[in-house]
């Protein structure tokens, strides 16, 4: 059963953006920090990248928009064309209204399934999960977790750190 | 991030200073080991039976046919449509307080947009129903969709009600996704407070793993935002193209370009007296007054008489432009929409949705919990009488007089619109048995925020 | 706390939602296909009929015309099917005892009709009419396929909207002499191109006016 | 101004129970017996194979919804439901190709009268009328009963079976029993025997009762019509010495004066002269001219409505009129004075038409005048009466006799006098003292159910016979079908009693004509449907002195009251035929019962309301029934529609109304004075299908007078909302034909034969008065009725409303499934297998020419009776859900084209005529191809007056109207007439 790093729950989240600070300027990296919701500040301690899923929205809402367009001109114009109430056959203004709702739909979509894949979800069996401490539910709790694989861990000194930085509790993680 | 409890004179969005795990404790303690009282099964009860209504009046309409209902010639529209155009405005003030209230940033939202977005989810629901019984073939209504078949036939896509398709799919599917998403965290609050092993795989299947990472937060907010962004222009086009099923039609009384913005704005009323219908009896069941605090009902009621009064110069535009035409049928419908056979419908519509709603200018009212709760439920009977009257009125006074005729509603009728309410209601129940009706990650956030300022 | 899941669960979460999603294409993809199966269709299924008919003998071996039995085909909508006494013009005289005529002459001593079985059949709100048909260049062979091999009457085609539509949409393809409509296995000669062109103004054929509903829906 | 009150019940009761009461169990029986019985089996053989597939009734367009469910409910693959069976004949007529119809010349009976008709048979089956162009009572035209006789022919309430005592019997039976019956009369040269007959044009029957009579001497033979009017014969008797009918020519009449004549919408002539009356009404240029009819009526009437100047009387005082006509001018109030002017400037192209109801004293005035006037010879000759048969006597008579013990045994042919008996007169109670009592007929009606011997009658389209018109034109009746029940004719009934058992009808008829018509014209006669030269020769009449000693009634004090014959109904034979009784009544748009009328001022002056129920009492009798309110009524009178309140047969009995019989006494047949009427507190429900009946201001049916016309040929565009001349959308090209129809409100009668026609074409279904009073009724044409004017003496206007086929049809654009698209040819078409009922379109068509199937109006399978063999098979049935609509008899026009296009020809103009084009008895409807230069409808659409319905919504409809023209003359009367709006 090898090692998968170290989870420190801290109470309050000042106390979780401190220690996460503080391990970073130690030149932690391989970190990662869970709390029951967003703290802001950790996303530039943890050096976390600007999401690029805008664009996967952007693409889904264009791809719907597009696609059912040209579904609905190819009905008219060339698949069955038909005089309905002596309309021309490519009446664009009602044409847009269905596409602009597949495009809100396509939209949708895309983020809906990018960031369920971006985060690797649905991850059931997760490391951090082993931890005895580690409960989402207790809600007060905030936790940073510094894994084996990062360079400077060495798992007495870590957990000195930690412990130092205030921790309540520091527990090794199985992997 | 410019957050704050400071908002004037107005009651703060909550009372009181919270811990984390005591607020998480008593939303979670309601779904995992909530005893319910008996008030809250006898109602559920009293919603079951009115499912079975709806069941038998469903089953009664498909099997003998559309004619049982009160339309005839030439009112060919009735109940079914006046029902569909209500639930979808229902549903459209849960959209708004989570989409809209969240891109304004508004703080008081934290704590009632999770059931005003399942209130949306169900009414859409409801309303979806409705389409689909209106039918005089409910069988093939999967006509409207463009399947592929030894027909070679296609939707016609001029038609407003393959447009109401379109719409009303995309807001359900949005809708759901923007809800399951707020959920997500607050899942695998619930799996990990689960007791039972049943609990914990029920919560944690849903939960898929959620756990909290910075990370995940990351992208999850972004997403939740844009998500919001899109329901929002969402919300408009769908009640507009909702309006446009009779402005599209050249009947008298639905030939009307005002039709757009009044419907979104009846929509919201009537949205908003639902909100509080359900808030009301909610947060004093629960006792979570200082959750869903006296600042949500106000704002609430605010929303409502503003909405309100755009409803009403619809009204006032609708019967200036129907004499400003200078068109005879239009001017004869609106006359007899006042002194016609529906005209008793007309008045009790407008004593609803214009006399009655003024009381909200007082502050007493808006804070007087029963008083709130009664004008809710009034406006929320007279948008439905709205509805009605302006699917009603036109046809039966059109271009034709030979042709004018009147409509009575028969039983099926009524039986069908409790019984979507009954079943609506019966909904809700299940959904705060099962779900937290709280979005609790968001109160704790808005907790810790309005800590620090405090 | 423990692992509410173990450790495979992730697999297995994967495997569910791609089986979903592929299992959702199959199932579609399929419906499809099956609605132009012959399964569905019955196209080339024998139908059982209270005389065993053979097309193939009085057709292919006799080669006796198509209208001396279904004679209606040229001014009528519905081709028609022969009175028992067509049968027994012949068979008074040939098998007069032969076993398998027993119903036929049963039915001319009774009075009491043959009752086959419908091979070919359309949708009773679908009004067909064979004279315009046959008048305009279409041969039985198009629809009802090379009846003068088949022992035992078998629909040819699927006889779906579709399969009209594709060819009142663009007729010239099976279009071929009068002279030759009542003709099975015909080959066509090698200018056939430049006749269908012909035929399609000489017989006055307005494709665009071919596919409005009330042709075949009233 | 509303003049009925809007009568909605809260629930609708089951669909289709017609249906189901025709699906009665022992008619289900009785058909299994039928269907062995040879001719029977030929006749379901030759039809389509469903039928002969699943005896004892189905017909194949029944069995199309089972298929369109099995076939569609599978996203629509083809309708591969298990093979169903196809039959062929065992012997093919040589003349029957399955698939085409054949058309049969032949005649109905009206009241006695012969119109001939062509009718249209599939496989044997009739299931159209359309009225024979040669025939001088139809000129083509039918009316509304005509059509329905296809309905009649197959109604399963028909008698099936003779019954002894109301036991079923076979015809042996029966014929044994007449033949001790004809051998004590042999004995006894018929003492004791007696016939009643109706109404009777047919030479061979005359023949034959006169051969009966030399047969039997003391054989006796009485007459009862409860629609008889012997006061014209009488009136002409005395005056002419002579008892004579008139034929008038209105085609040659510039001026007429009806004294209460509705010769539009009643007499044997009825079709022929609306006509000649509309045919000099048909004004197209400001140079054109047009007649001028002055109206003298003591109840509303399609000829009051069509009239130029009305005067609705009490009934009582039009014998004072006719004093007054009589006079001449100085004793003629103002108006009659004018109309007497007008009448004296014609001159012999004057003509004064006498109510046939009306006592001698009128007829004899009036054909006094026309005789001094010169008009005898040119408007008006004067035939021997075809109907003249020698009578002892009417029902009267006859119930005298028996009580006399002169007669006892009776042998009733048709007629009912059960049911439409005077009040008075208890023929119960006298038939009862009968020995025998033989009854023949359509129906086991409530004669049939005193007698003791009931034999079916084979109905017209079943029968061999002859009968005359009403010039006395003779054509051949011909079956189109054996007798589906077994049904004997009244010829062989009577050869019976002559003893003679071995003949059959075709060879009485033919021997009747064996002297006059050589095989090589019976043939002909046949063919064409009449007797080449048979109409009766006018007679030369010279003023006897008769009209001295004819005294006119005084005018009576109180209310009076006048019978009418229900227009459809009429004595209430065709109170069993769902059609008629679900087809509007020309002025009051009422179906499925009647009502008592009343005047505005009557009403107010009782303070009755439109439903309340009062008593009416005259004579020691009394009935109760509902009041209408009725514009133009003549005051301080009731008018009772008779032909109502029947309960035998099924249809019959959904009907509500009363029974004016009951109050109808021998000595007061059309009229009677002192009447009490009182309020009852309840109400009734009047069933309607227009409920407003004023235009509101809006320019719907535009109209003018002459005068107005000449000055403004273009009046219909005077103060109206100016037609919009541009389209947001580029217009579509129709580079082959374009159908359009134009209707001339001028020539509109408003008689309804058009609406009926449409419901025969086109397989629309009865849906009953329940489904009625929710407004769900059918009809794909409707006649809409305003009333424009003042409530006492208003204009009436009709209009046909069919489907406009709008070239920008609103009601396409918003069906999401396609299913009311636009043809090459500019059809609104409607494709009922794809419409999935949203109603969408219903909604948004501003004529409200659409219908929807609430409910399942015709059922199909087992539950369907023999009735819907009545059903045109070129027309799908519609199902629960769907809406339908006028497509301009698309499935005539593709008919047409399939034709056209095998011999590679255009479509010729006038080929395709639609339903209720054809059936039009003034020919108001004109129809064709636009792009054809040559086309008789452009010419209409071409006039000054032609306009669109609501053209200023811009929907470009296909069918236009030509504004309605009135003659009243008198300019300042047109002024005033011509520009008021309702």
């Amino acid at each position: 059963m090898s090692l998968y790093g170290l989870i420190a729950a801290f109470a309050e989240p000042d106390a979780l953006v401190h220690a996460a600070s503080a391990m970073r300027d130690k030149g932690y990296r391989r970190m990662d920090a869970f709390s029951p919701f967003e703290i802001r500040e950790l996303e530039a301690i943890l050096a976390i990248r600007p999401t690029r899923l805008p664009w996967a929205v952007l693409a889904g809402g264009i791809a719907g928009l597009v696609l059912t367009y040209a579904l609905i001109l190819y009905s008219v114009e060339i698949d069955y064309p038909l005089n309905v109430g002596g309309r021309p056959l490519h009446s664009w203004p009602p044409f847009v209204v269905i596409a602009f709702e597949a495009g809100i739909l396509g939209a949708a979509l895309a983020g809906f399934v990018g960031v369920l894949w971006a985060n690797g979800l649905p991850r059931y069996h997760h490391p951090a999960f082993n931890a005895e401490t580690f409960s989402y539910a207790r809600g007060g709790k905030f936790y940073l977790l510094v894994e084996t694989a990062d360079p400077r861990f060495r798992k007495g000194v870590t957990r000195g750190q930690l412990t130092r930085l205030g921790a309540e509790t520091v527990e090794e993680v199985e992997a | 991030m410019a957050r704050t409890a400071a908002v004037g004179r107005a009651p703060p969005v909550l009372r009181g200073r919270h811990d984390f795990p005591e607020i998480s404790g008593r939303i979670a303690g309601v779904v995992l080991n909530g005893r319910l009282p008996r008030y809250f099964w006898a109602a559920f009860f009293l919603c079951f039976v009115l499912v079975l209504v709806l069941f038998y009046s469903i089953t009664y309409l498909v099997a003998i046919g559309v004619g049982k209902l009160g339309i005839d010639m030439p009112v060919v529209w009735g109940t079914m449509i006046s029902n569909f155009v209500w639930w979808i405005g229902i549903g459209h003030a849960g959209t708004l307080i989570s989409a809209v209230l969240l891109l304004l940033r508004q703080p008081w939202r934290a704590s009632i947009n999770r059931f005003a977005e399942a209130m949306t989810l169900f009414a859409v629901a409801m309303a979806g129903l409705f389409p689909i019984l209106h039918l005089g073939r409910p069988w093939f209504f999967y006509w409207l969709l463009p399947l592929p078949n030894t027909h070679m036939h296609w939707p016609q896509w001029r038609s407003p009600l393959v447009w109401d398709f379109a719409a009303i799919a995309t807001y359900a599917i949005v809708s759901l996704l923007f809800w399951f998403m707020g959920l997500l965290p607050d899942l695998a609050m619930l799996r990990d407070r689960a007791k039972t092993r049943g609990a914990q795989l029920f919560y944690g299947i849903l939960a898929m793993g959620w756990r909290g990472s910075a990370r995940h937060w990351a992208r999850y907010r972004v997403v939740y935002y844009l998500m919001a962004a899109l329901a929002t222009p969402l919300v408009v086009s769908v009640h507009s193209i909702v309006s446009l099923d009779f402005t599209f039609a050249i009947t008298p009384g639905y030939h009307s370009t005002i039709f757009p913005p009044y419907f979104v704005a009846g929509a919201l009323l009537s949205g908003f007296a639902m909100v509080l219908t359900i808030a009301i009896p909610l947060r004093w069941a629960f006792s979570v007054e200082d959750l869903i605090t006296l600042r949500h009902m106000d704002n609430a009621a605010k929303l409502m008489i503003a909405s309100g009064l755009i409803v009403a110069y619809g009204y006032a535009s609708e019967a200036f432009f129907a004499w400003y035409s200078g068109e005879a049928w239009e001017r004869t419908m609106m006359v007899q929409r006042a002194v016609g056979p529906y005209s008793t419908l007309f008045w009790i519509m407008l004593a609803c949705n214009v006399g009655v709603l003024q009381l909200l200018w007082l502050r007493r009212v808006r804070l007087n919990m029963p008083a709130l709760f009664a004008i809710a439920v009034i406006v929320n009977i007279g948008m439905w009488i709205e509805r009605y009257v302006i699917v009603v009125s036109g046809p039966s006074r059109d271009f034709l007089p030979s042709a004018w005729g009147d409509q009575s509603l028969t039983w099926l009728d009524f039986g069908i619109l409790f019984g979507s309410i009954g079943t609506f209601f019966a909904l809700i129940f299940l959904f705060v048995r099962i779900l937290p009706a709280i979005t609790i990650f968001e109160v704790e956030e808005l907790a810790e925020e309005t800590g620090r300022v405090a | 706390m423990p692992q509410i899941f173990s450790s495979n669960a992730n697999g297995i979460a994967r495997f569910v939602l791609w089986g979903a999603l592929f299992v959702g294409m199959f199932v579609a993809l399929g419906g499809t296909a099956l609605l132009r199966s012959s399964f569905l269709t019955g196209v080339g299924e024998a139908v059982a009929q209270p005389v065993p008919f053979s097309h193939k003998h009085h057709v292919g071996q006799l080669g006796i015309d198509c209208r001396y039995c279904h004679n209606g085909v040229e001014t009528s909508s519905s081709a028609g099917l022969p009175a028992t006494e067509v049968c027994m013009t012949c068979h008074s005289q040939l098998f007069t005892n032969a076993a398998m005529l027993a119903p036929v002459r049963a039915s001319l001593a009774s009075g009491r009709p043959l009752q086959w079985k419908r091979v070919n059949t359309v949708p009773d709100f679908v009004f067909f009419n064979h004279s315009i048909h046959v008048a305009k260049g279409v041969a039985c062979e198009t629809c009802h396929g090379e009846v003068d091999d088949l022992p035992l009457m078998a629909r040819a085609e699927p006889l779906s909207m579709e399969w009209c539509l594709v060819c009142h949409r663009d007729p010239e393809p099976n279009l071929r002499p009068p002279q030759n409509i009542f003709l099975m296995h015909w080959k066509p000669p090698e200018d056939i191109d430049r006749i269908r062109k012909s035929l399609t103004s000489v017989l006055d054929i307005h494709p665009e006016t071919m596919t409005d509903c009330y042709v075949c829906h009233r | 101004m509303s003049a009925t009150a809007e009568t909605k019940p809260a629930a609708a009761q089951s669909p289709a129970s017609l249906a189901r009461r025709a699906a009665d169990k022992d008619i289900w029986r009785s058909l299994e017996e039928l269907a062995d019985s040879g001719e029977f089996r030929r006749f379901i053989e030759s039809e389509f194979p469903a039928i002969a597939a699943r005896l004892p009734m189905q017909v194949n367009r029944r069995t199309l919804l089972k298929l369109a469910g099995a076939s569609l409910a599978m996203a629509g693959l083809t309708a591969c439901s298990e093979a169903e069976s196809i039959v062929p004949y065992v012997r093919q007529p040589e003349n029957i190709v399955p698939g085409r119809p054949l058309h049969y010349a032949t005649a109905l009976s009206s009241e006695g009268y012969g119109i001939g008709v062509i009718v249209e048979s599939h496989e044997g089956r009739p299931t159209k009328i359309e009225g024979n162009p040669d025939h001088p009572s139809s000129r083509g035209a039918t009316d509304a009963i005509m059509q329905a006789a296809v309905l009649a022919l197959f109604d399963p309430d028909r008698s099936r079976v003779p019954l002894k005592n109301g036991e079923p019997a076979g015809y042996g039976d029966f014929l044994a029993d007449m033949a001790k019956l004809s051998a004590d009369w042999a004995a006894s040269s018929g003492q004791g025997g007696a016939l009643l007959v109706e109404t009777t044009t047919s030479p061979t029957m005359k023949a034959q009762l006169e051969d009966l009579r030399s047969l039997y001497r003391k054989l006796r033979v009485y007459r009862h019509d409860p629609l008889a009017v012997p006061a014209g014969t009488a009136a002409t008797a005395k005056l002419f010495g002579r008892a004579l009918a008139p034929v008038y020519h209105f085609d040659r009449a510039d001026v007429i004066l009806s004294l209460d004549a509705d010769f539009l919408g009643e007499g044997p002539g009825r079709l022929a002269y609306a006509r000649n009356f509309a045919d000099r009404r048909r004004v197209r240029r400001p140079g054109d001219t047009m007649n001028r009819l002055y109206a003298v009526e003591t109840t509303p009437t399609l000829t009051g409505a069509a009239a130029d100047r009305r005067k609705a009387v009490r009934p009582s005082e039009v014998e004072s009129l006719a004093a007054a006509l009589q006079a001449g001018l100085a004793a003629a109030p103002q108006w009659l004075a004018a109309a007497i002017e007008d009448l004296v400037g014609a001159g012999r192209n004057s003509l004064v038409v006498p109510g046939e109801r009306q006592g001698p004293f009128v007829h004899a005035a009036a054909h006094g005048f026309n005789q001094r006037s010169g008009a005898i010879g040119t408007t008006v000759d004067f035939i021997a009466p075809p109907d003249a048969l020698r009578v002892d006597g009417d029902l009267v008579a006859l119930c005298d006799a028996i009580a006399g013990k002169e007669v006892d045994s009776v042998v009733v042919l048709g007629a009912n006098p059960g049911f439409t008996a005077p009040a008075d007169l208890d023929v119960r109670a006298a038939f009862s003292r009968l020995k025998l009592l033989v009854h023949w007929g359509l129906y086991r009606d409530e004669t049939a159910q005193l007698a003791h011997w009931h034999v079916p009658a084979a109905h017209d389209l079943e029968s061999w016979s002859d009968v005359s018109g009403h010039d006395g034109t003779v054509s051949i009746v011909q079956p189109l079908i054996r007798p589906l029940y077994g049904g004997r004719t009244a010829h062989e009934m009577i050869a019976a009693l002559a003893g003679r058992f071995d003949v059959d009808a075709p060879g009485l008829v033919r021997e009747t004509w064996a002297k006059r018509l050589d095989d090589g014209a019976w043939r002909e006669a046949l063919r064409d449907g009449l007797v080449a030269g048979s109409a009766a020769a006018p007679v030369a009449v010279e003023t006897g002195t008769g009209l001295t000693d004819l005294k006119p009634e005084p005018v009576s004090q109180g209310l009076e009251v006048r019978f009418v014959i229900d227009p459809w109904l009429r004595d209430s034979r065709h109170a069993n035929c769902a059609w008629l009784q679900e087809l509007p009544r020309p002025l009051t748009k009422q179906v499925w019962g009647n009502a008592a009328l009343i005047s505005p001022a009557t009403a107010g002056r009782l303070q009755l309301e439109t439903g309340q129920v009062v008593n009416l009492a005259h004579g020691g009798r009394s009935i109760d029934a509902p009041v209408w309110i009725m514009p133009g009524h003549p005051d301080e009178t009731v008018t009772l529609p008779l032909g109502f309140g029947r309960r035998t047969g099924s249809v019959a009995a959904l009907a509500g109304g009363f029974d004016a019989y009951r109050l109808r006494t021998s000595d007061a047949m059309w009229f009677a004075g002192g009447v009490t009427l009182t309020a009852r507190a309840d109400t009734a429900r009047l069933v309607t299908t227009q409920h407003h009946h004023a235009m509101e201001g809006r320019a719907i049916v535009r109209r003018a007078s002459l005068d107005h016309f000449r000055e403004r040929p273009d009046f219909v565009r005077d103060d109206v909302p100016p037609a919009p001349t541009e389209s947001l959308y580029p217009d579509w090209p129709y580079d082959q034909e374009a159908w359009g129809m134009s209707i001339d409100l001028s020539a509109c009668i408003g008689c309804m034969a058009c609406v009926s026609a449409c419901q025969a074409e086109n397989n629309s279904p009865t849906v009953g008065p329940d489904e009625c009073a929710l407004g769900h009724e059918m009809h794909w044409l409707r006649v809409d009725r305003y009333y424009a004017g003042p409530p006492d003496d208003p204009e009436t206007l009709f209009q046909p409303v069919p489907c406009m086929q709008c070239e920008k049809a609103p009601c396409e654009i918003v069906c999401p499934v396609n299913a009311t698209v636009h043809t090459h040819d500019g059809l609104n078409a409607q494709v009922y297998n794809r419409c999935i009922g949203t109603r969408y379109c219903s909604q948004n068509c501003p004529y409200k020419v659409r219908r929807f199937n609430f409910l399942e109006y015709q059922p199909y399978g087992e539950e369907a009776g023999p009735e819907q063999a009545a059903h045109n098979p070129d027309v799908s049935v519609r199902s629960r859900g769907v809406m339908e609509k006028c497509t301009y008899c698309v499935q005539r026009i593709s008919e047409a084209r399939i034709h056209a296009q095998v011999d590679n020809r255009a479509i010729a103009d006038g080929e395709v005529v639609t339903a209720c084009q054809q059936a039009c008895p003034t020919r108001a409807i004109s129809f064709g191809n636009l792009n054809d230069k040559r086309a008789a409808v452009l010419r209409e659409k071409g006039a000054p007056h032609s306009y669109a319905l609501l053209e200023e919504l811009n929907t470009r409809p296909r069918t236009t109207y030509l504004g309605r023209i009135r003659n009243p003359g008198n300019a300042a009367v047109a002024a005033e007439k011509g520009r008021t709006d309702g």
